[in-house]
């Protein structure tokens, strides 16, 4: 039986897992009219659980025989999925009622999505680690493909599916091979096994460590498994996919940096080459391919991809300063991205969606706000200061020199002046083009607003007062690499 | 005894039969079939492992791995059966609106 | 054991090659139905009776009862239209995925497994009541928080299931 | 002197009110605030100053640390402005200036519809020029560094319906940024070798730290941002094209301030390039090279900002040969002239300009002494000043600097600096005498279509009074020289100052530039007063070289031939899809095969599920064979 003290430590987890069931619930009581209270419920539940998480901060559980970890680095993970999660559903509460897909089970999906992610950073054991993204994986699987009856969706869908799956093959192979090397599934056991039983050059551990590594490439979008990025996040909704690409990356990320934290550390050496060569892929392939992109939600595909890369590096640098800021750029990432979907969101009428690049033009005079916070989230994600992408760019670059890959931040600060480009030709069109014909229609809400203004400030205050956030983040990071 | 390479070395064949299973299939009901011989290759590898190591920790793995793949078939069934009402094929190359 | 391991071994192959070449894609299924059953023979040899059973019980049972019932209720026989679009795809796939088997192969075939501290023989197992009650314990014991979890997978499954695939929500 | 916070604070806080609460203030209002905001964040900068002057010469230096700004592990950056004499001298000329020229501006402006947007760039513009300047640490230096570069590109390309305007602005943005990329990289560089980014801390260990080559490669990287930035050879491409903005915007941005910003920034490194002979080598022959080349190009262009343009990229280079050969007080005093004269000389143009509905070919304009009396007197003040006549500005400050030149002993230098000077006074000269003497030449329909009036007329009070301020300080600002000098010595204080010429030779060596602008000027009379020769004959006996210059040495086009159309066919090969024309400049080619490049990989992406498993597989393979094939 689980302790009390378990219980308590765990409790974020198990109030999302009782609020997805009472969406659930609700969901059988509440008219057709009447659905938007769900989204208003559910950001309850995500509001509770961060105050938890809050009130957990500082503490170091290791839960149900090491399963499962509730120290900051879970902590701060936790609040980044929370905090997207919440922007997420401002967004969507409005769309899904629009395009006419107003179930419950979104709501329930989601946040069981999230519960998925926050089960992957703070996993103690690749079992959980392994559940936990196939809780997420399933819940996006699912959302992706909401529009039941568009064959856009459907393909979305389809392909993240039985690619996802695919991926899910090698990870489970990776997780076997480690496994049959360390004889633990456990990530301190592993760590244990390593120095004890001398496996540094095991040839099964690195193939299983390398197979481990496909199975999250895949989920955080690396080239070359980032294929299906732009196909499903053109096809989802687009409140899902500004979820997933934040919400499934972060995840991704925090079960990256747990396992090879606590389980493989002392390998890290060996890595680093491989990291090195597929972060260069991905800032290089990311960027380029979307220079070419006329569809904003598949610029945004890719430009996360470009992303994934550069936060790659801090992990290359494996310092605490590295590690922190992979942190801080998940956070920062996580504002000024789902920014950038909302703004998509709000262009829209009624059910028409514009996403065509040239959809924008003249946006800077017809609508004004929408096309500032556009214009803050683009400048933010090309890393111009004084936005919170500058500084998370910044302090990556700079891991990554003061760890000795100095070669690596000048192909990466290449890299973003190669962004800047693309990311800059939004702000072109909005603001220096003449629309075509009609400007694009923006629908107004209550909710979406509120989650365009709370990216912006987001997106700012990490820019200009970044320090309280940098300081969670290290702080998270102490046990692991003292301070 | 039969030598656990000998397993390992029967998965790493069954994994890459379902690998190219996987790329060369274009029915996706077969494809998703192709990624199930995957899993089971990796469970049976776990299987090896674990009667080699003496702990039963990768048997209790492969039974979680299990729950995963009937989850994973419910969720996809039900995407293929979406797809195949709506769009009348499951040839995943007829289903390519999404490029580029 | 070495002669019946080839046994199984060979079959589980063969018709995991089927499952992968059938035009029909029932055939496919029942192949894999096949594969599946001789999978769980292996898993015997391996002394993971329970594991077996589940195989056996759930997979090849539930799950290959569901395939071939998702196929026939939609007609998928031949899933497949007749043109390849991608004529290129079948010598790449074969020239990469064989030489990943050859890699895999040749790390495989040099492992040697050593024993964990404090490893269980059959015997022991035995001796503590049998595999199926000692991998029954250990599930609600040590593996508490993941039997919870998968409980919320499968819950997350059947809700995907119902969305996707129900006319009317 | 903590209220020195007050010189950035005031143009943020015009910003936020004009861009919040424009609409409700109208025309006025916003002209008002933006003003006021500017005007006060002088009086706070002359305030301060005077502060400053109150304390021993020592001691002037103050860092007012205004909150930190990013902290990991051991390292800390905080946001803090540093108010030294140099950091002084740069906010009293960008405000004092900047104000000058928004003043102008609610005249030039006025019937613009973009009215409220332009001044809430140009107060983000002045924000941002203060914050480079009275950064404390190279992040904040950056940060000021990016966001002038971002203001200057919205300026330029404020008028976004013309095309050309458009892509100015790109170009501007791209072209720089190649340079920023040089000064991050520099940055970086710094942080890796001192593991801080705070002045005090760099400057104070560098001698300690630095080796040679060190400090040769951080200074080059550094320098890379100031070609950009000041429009050095090789990539001044984008100045004269960034006359595509509005007239006082090229006075502020392209001319008195935002363009000096390398030229302050290498001043304040100074310790790091004093470490580095060969980075000051560069600088100097840099700045000579273009202060030679960009005048040539100069005395063949007919059109008035585009003169202005070379010109200043010109003066530019006088800065950087300045500061390459150690004479920083007087590369800046050469910068605040500057800042005067050529700021009024834009305005002037932009006045011009203004009367003649938009003409900016010299060769239409002339006789507009007689109708323009205010503008042309002061645009005269501001030619005698850059054409280095005593006791006009000018002339004490280029003297300095060719003074400096000739004492560290580059002589070579020293003798192009003095060429210059003379081909300076020339194309000046023509201008002054295309524009303002001789019979009018504009067609009347231009005139009529000006306002209806049949003569071009004079502008109004609000643009002629900062013209007569700007030229009171164009013909008396040489006297701040001494002054200015003694002012800045404190921070200058470590490197050597210059040896002295015995007064003969500096004497014979004012004289010989005196004469040299003599010549230049007496030339363009002969040409364009006189007649006694005619520039067209004279261009076509010289010919091949006439038409060198007047093709801007046709670097465009050899940008194009050598760069643009390879990379453009080798594009068309990658992709078919290329459906852009009429790119030009090398940026732009970069640009080009990256967008090619985009437009290949995107192929990849071909929507077959089974292509994308095929490439997972690979990836798959590579990460095998990396982590067990070692």
């Amino acid at each position: 039986m689980p302790t009390t003290q378990e219980l308590i430590a765990i409790s974020p987890e198990i109030i999302l897992a009782l609020w997805a069931l009472s969406v659930m619930f609700l969901d059988l009581l509440i008219a057709q009219s009447r659905k938007s209270i769900l989204a208003y419920w559910s950001l309850l539940g995500l509001l509770l659980a961060g105050g938890a998480e809050f009130s957990l901060w500082g503490r170091e559980e290791i839960l149900f025989q090491g399963a499962f970890v509730q120290d900051n680095l879970s902590l701060f993970l936790d609040l980044v999925l929370l905090l997207a999660t919440g922007l997420s559903l401002l967004m969507a509460k409005g769309y899904i009622k629009d395009l006419e897909m107003e179930h419950g089970e979104y709501y329930t999906l989601t946040l069981f999505a999230t519960l998925g992610g926050m089960l992957m950073a703070g996993a103690g054991d690749l079992l959980i680690v392994f559940l936990g993204l196939e809780v997420l994986s399933l819940s996006l699987y699912v959302l992706s493909g909401f529009r039941r009856t568009e064959p856009m969706a459907q393909e979305a869908s389809l392909k993240y599916f039985l690619l996802g799956a695919f991926a899910s093959g090698f990870l489970l192979y990776g997780i076997a091979l480690v496994f049959g090397s360390t004889g633990t599934t456990l990530l301190g056991g592993i760590a244990v096994a390593i120095t004890e039983g001398g496996l540094l050059g095991d040839p099964l551990l690195l193939l299983g460590l390398g197979l481990l590594g496909v199975g999250l490439s895949f989920k955080v979008a690396l080239v070359p498994f980032h294929m299906w990025t732009p196909d499903v996040y053109e096809g989802a909704p687009t409140p899902v996919a500004g979820y997933m690409s934040v919400v499934a990356k972060a995840a991704g990320f925090a079960a990256a940096l747990r396992i090879f934290l606590s389980a493989f550390l002392q390998l890290a050496g060996d890595w680093t080459l491989l990291l090195s060569l597929l972060a260069l892929l991905t800032m290089s392939g990311g960027n380029i391919i979307a220079l070419a992109q006329s569809n904003m939600k598949r610029l945004l595909a890719y430009s996360s991809i470009a992303h994934a890369g550069y936060i790659l590096l801090g992990v290359i640098a494996l310092n605490s300063w590295g590690l922190s800021s992979v942190l801080f750029y998940l956070a920062a990432y996580g504002f000024m991205n789902l920014g950038a979907f909302a703004v998509i969101v709000a262009l829209r009428d009624g059910e028409r969606e514009y996403l065509a690049l040239n959809d924008y033009a003249g946006l800077g005079s017809r609508h004004p706000l929408l096309a500032l916070s556009m214009a803050i989230f683009m400048l933010s994600l090309a890393g111009v200061p004084p936005t919170a992408g500058f500084l998370a760019k910044f302090y990556i670059f700079g891991a990554a020199v003061q760890a000795g890959y100095g070669w690596l931040a000048i192909l990466a600060v290449l890299n973003s002046v190669l962004a800047a480009f693309y990311y800059l030709r939004v702000i072109v069109i909005m603001y220096m083009r003449e629309p075509a014909g009609q400007v694009a229609k923006m629908t107004h809400s209550p909710a979406l607003a509120l989650a365009i203004f709370l990216a912006v400030i987001g997106t700012v205050q990490l820019g200009l007062f970044p320090a309280a956030v940098v300081e969670l983040a290290q702080a998270s990071l102490f046990p692991f690499l003292g301070s | 005894m039969v030598p656990v390479a000998n397993y390992l070395i029967l998965s790493a064949v069954l994994f890459t039969i379902g690998v190219l299973g996987v790329l060369i299939r274009r029915n996706a009901i077969v494809i998703f079939m192709s990624i199930e011989i995957m899993l089971n290759a990796a469970n049976l590898a776990f299987i090896a492992l674990a009667d080699a190591k003496g702990s039963l920790a990768g048997q209790v793995f492969v039974f979680f791995v299990l729950a995963v793949a009937a989850a994973e078939v419910a969720v996809g069934l039900a995407i293929i059966v979406a797809i195949s009402r709506q769009q009348g094929t499951i040839d995943v190359d007829e289903i390519n609106l999404l490029k580029w | 054991m070495e002669a019946f391991f080839w046994v199984v071994a060979i079959p589980a192959t063969v018709s995991a090659v089927g499952v992968v070449m059938m035009r029909d894609t029932v055939y496919s299924a029942l192949l894999l139905v096949v594969h599946l059953l001789a999978v769980a023979v292996l898993f015997v040899l391996l002394n993971a009776q329970l594991i077996a059973a589940v195989q056996v019980v759930v997979y090849a049972g539930a799950i290959m009862v569901l395939f071939l019932f998702v196929i026939m209720m939609l007609g998928l026989g031949r899933g497949e239209g007749v043109k390849e679009k991608l004529p290129l795809q079948r010598p790449v796939a074969l020239l990469f995925g064989g030489a990943m088997a050859i890699l895999l192969g040749v790390v495989m075939s040099q492992t040697t497994i050593q024993p964990v501290a404090g490893a269980l023989t059959p015997g022991d197992v035995l001796a503590m009541g049998g595999n199926t009650q000692v991998v029954g314990r250990l599930l609600f014991s040590d593996y508490l928080l993941a039997f919870e979890v998968t409980s919320i997978l499968l819950l997350v499954a059947i809700i995907g299931a119902v969305v996707l695939a129900k006319r009317r929500l | 002197m903590d209220f020195v916070r007050l010189v950035p604070g005031f143009p943020l806080l015009g910003v936020v009110l004009v861009a919040l609460t424009g609409r409700f203030l109208g025309r006025r209002g916003t002209a008002l605030v933006a003003c006021g905001a500017v005007g006060l964040a002088f009086a706070v900068a002359l305030g301060v100053t005077g502060a400053l002057l109150q304390t021993p010469p020592e001691s002037r230096e103050v860092e007012v640390s205004l909150f930190t700004w990013a902290a990991v592990s051991d390292f800390q950056v905080d946001v803090s402005l540093l108010l030294d004499p140099l950091s002084a001298v740069m906010i009293l000329v960008v405000s004092g200036v900047g104000f000058l020229i928004h003043v102008y501006s609610v005249g030039y402006m006025a019937q613009d519809p973009g009215f409220r947007r332009y001044f809430a760039y140009l107060n983000l513009f002045v924000f941002s020029m203060v914050i480079l300047v009275l950064a404390g640490n190279f992040l904040l230096l950056y940060v000021g560094w990016e966001l002038v570069g971002l203001c200057s590109y919205l300026l330029i390309s404020f008028w976004y319906e013309r095309k050309e305007a458009a892509k100015a602005g790109m170009k501007a943005f791209v072209t720089t940024r190649i340079g920023d990329f040089g000064f991050a990289l520099g940055i970086f560089l710094i942080f890796a070798t001192f593991h801080t980014l705070d002045y005090a801390e760099v400057f104070g260990s560098a001698s300690q730290v630095l080796t040679t080559g060190l400090a040769t490669a951080i200074t080059l990287l550094l320098f890379l941002g100031a070609v950009g930035k000041s429009a050095q050879i090789p990539l001044y491409v984008w100045l004269p094209d960034a006359m595509e903005g509005p007239t006082p915007v090229s006075a502020l941005i392209h001319a008195a301030t935002m363009v000096t910003a390398g030229v302050y920034m290498v001043t304040r490194t100074h310790v790091l390039f004093e470490l580095a002979p060969i980075s000051m080598l560069v600088v100097a022959v840099i700045g000579a090279a273009t202060a030679f080349y960009a005048a040539t190009i100069a005395t063949a262009q007919d059109d008035i900002k585009r003169v202005l343009a070379y010109s200043t990229i010109s003066q530019l280079g006088y800065m950087f040969l300045a500061v390459g050969v150690g004479a920083y007080a007087a590369g800046i005093f050469h910068l605040t002239t500057h800042a005067f004269f050529k700021a009024l000389m834009f305005l002037g143009a932009g006045s011009v300009m203004h009367a003649l509905a938009g003409e900016q070919d010299i060769q239409k304009m002339g006789g507009l002494r007689w109708t323009m009396p205010l503008t042309s007197i002061t645009f005269l003040a501001g030619w005698l000043a850059i054409s280095g006549i005593p006791p006009f500005s000018g002339f004490f400050s280029k003297d300095e600097i060719l003074a400096s030149a000739f004492a560290s002993g580059q002589i070579l230098l020293w003798l192009v600096g003095v060429i210059t000077a003379g081909i300076t006074a020339f194309y000046m000269s023509r201008q002054v005498f295309l524009v303002f003497f001789g019979e009018p030449r504009y067609s009347q329909h231009t005139a009529i279509h000006a306002e209806h009036r049949s003569v071009p007329h004079e502008s109004p009070w609000i643009m002629t009074i900062p013209l007569a301020i700007l030229a009171v300080l164009a013909a008396l600002g040489g006297f701040l020289g001494p002054v200015l000098e003694d002012f800045l010595g404190p921070v200058f204080a470590a490197s050597e100052a210059r040896q002295s010429l015995p007064p003969l030779n500096e004497a014979a060596l004012i004289i010989l530039s005196v004469a040299a602008a003599g010549l230049g000027i007496f030339i363009a009379w002969l040409g364009y007063i006189r007649r006694g020769v005619d520039p067209k004959l004279v261009a076509a006996r010289l010919g091949l070289v006439y038409r060198l210059v007047r093709n801007k040495y046709y670097v465009d086009e050899v940008y194009h031939a050598l760069l643009i159309r390879p990379v453009w066919q080798a594009a068309s090969v990658l992709a078919t899809a290329v459906d852009q024309a009429g790119i030009d400049g090398v940026v732009n080619a970069l640009g080009s095969i990256m967008q090619s490049a985009g437009r290949g990989l995107r192929r990849v992406q071909t929507g077959f599920v089974r292509s994308y498993a095929l490439i997972f597989l690979v990836g798959v393979l590579l990460v095998l064979a990396i982590s067990t094939l070692r």
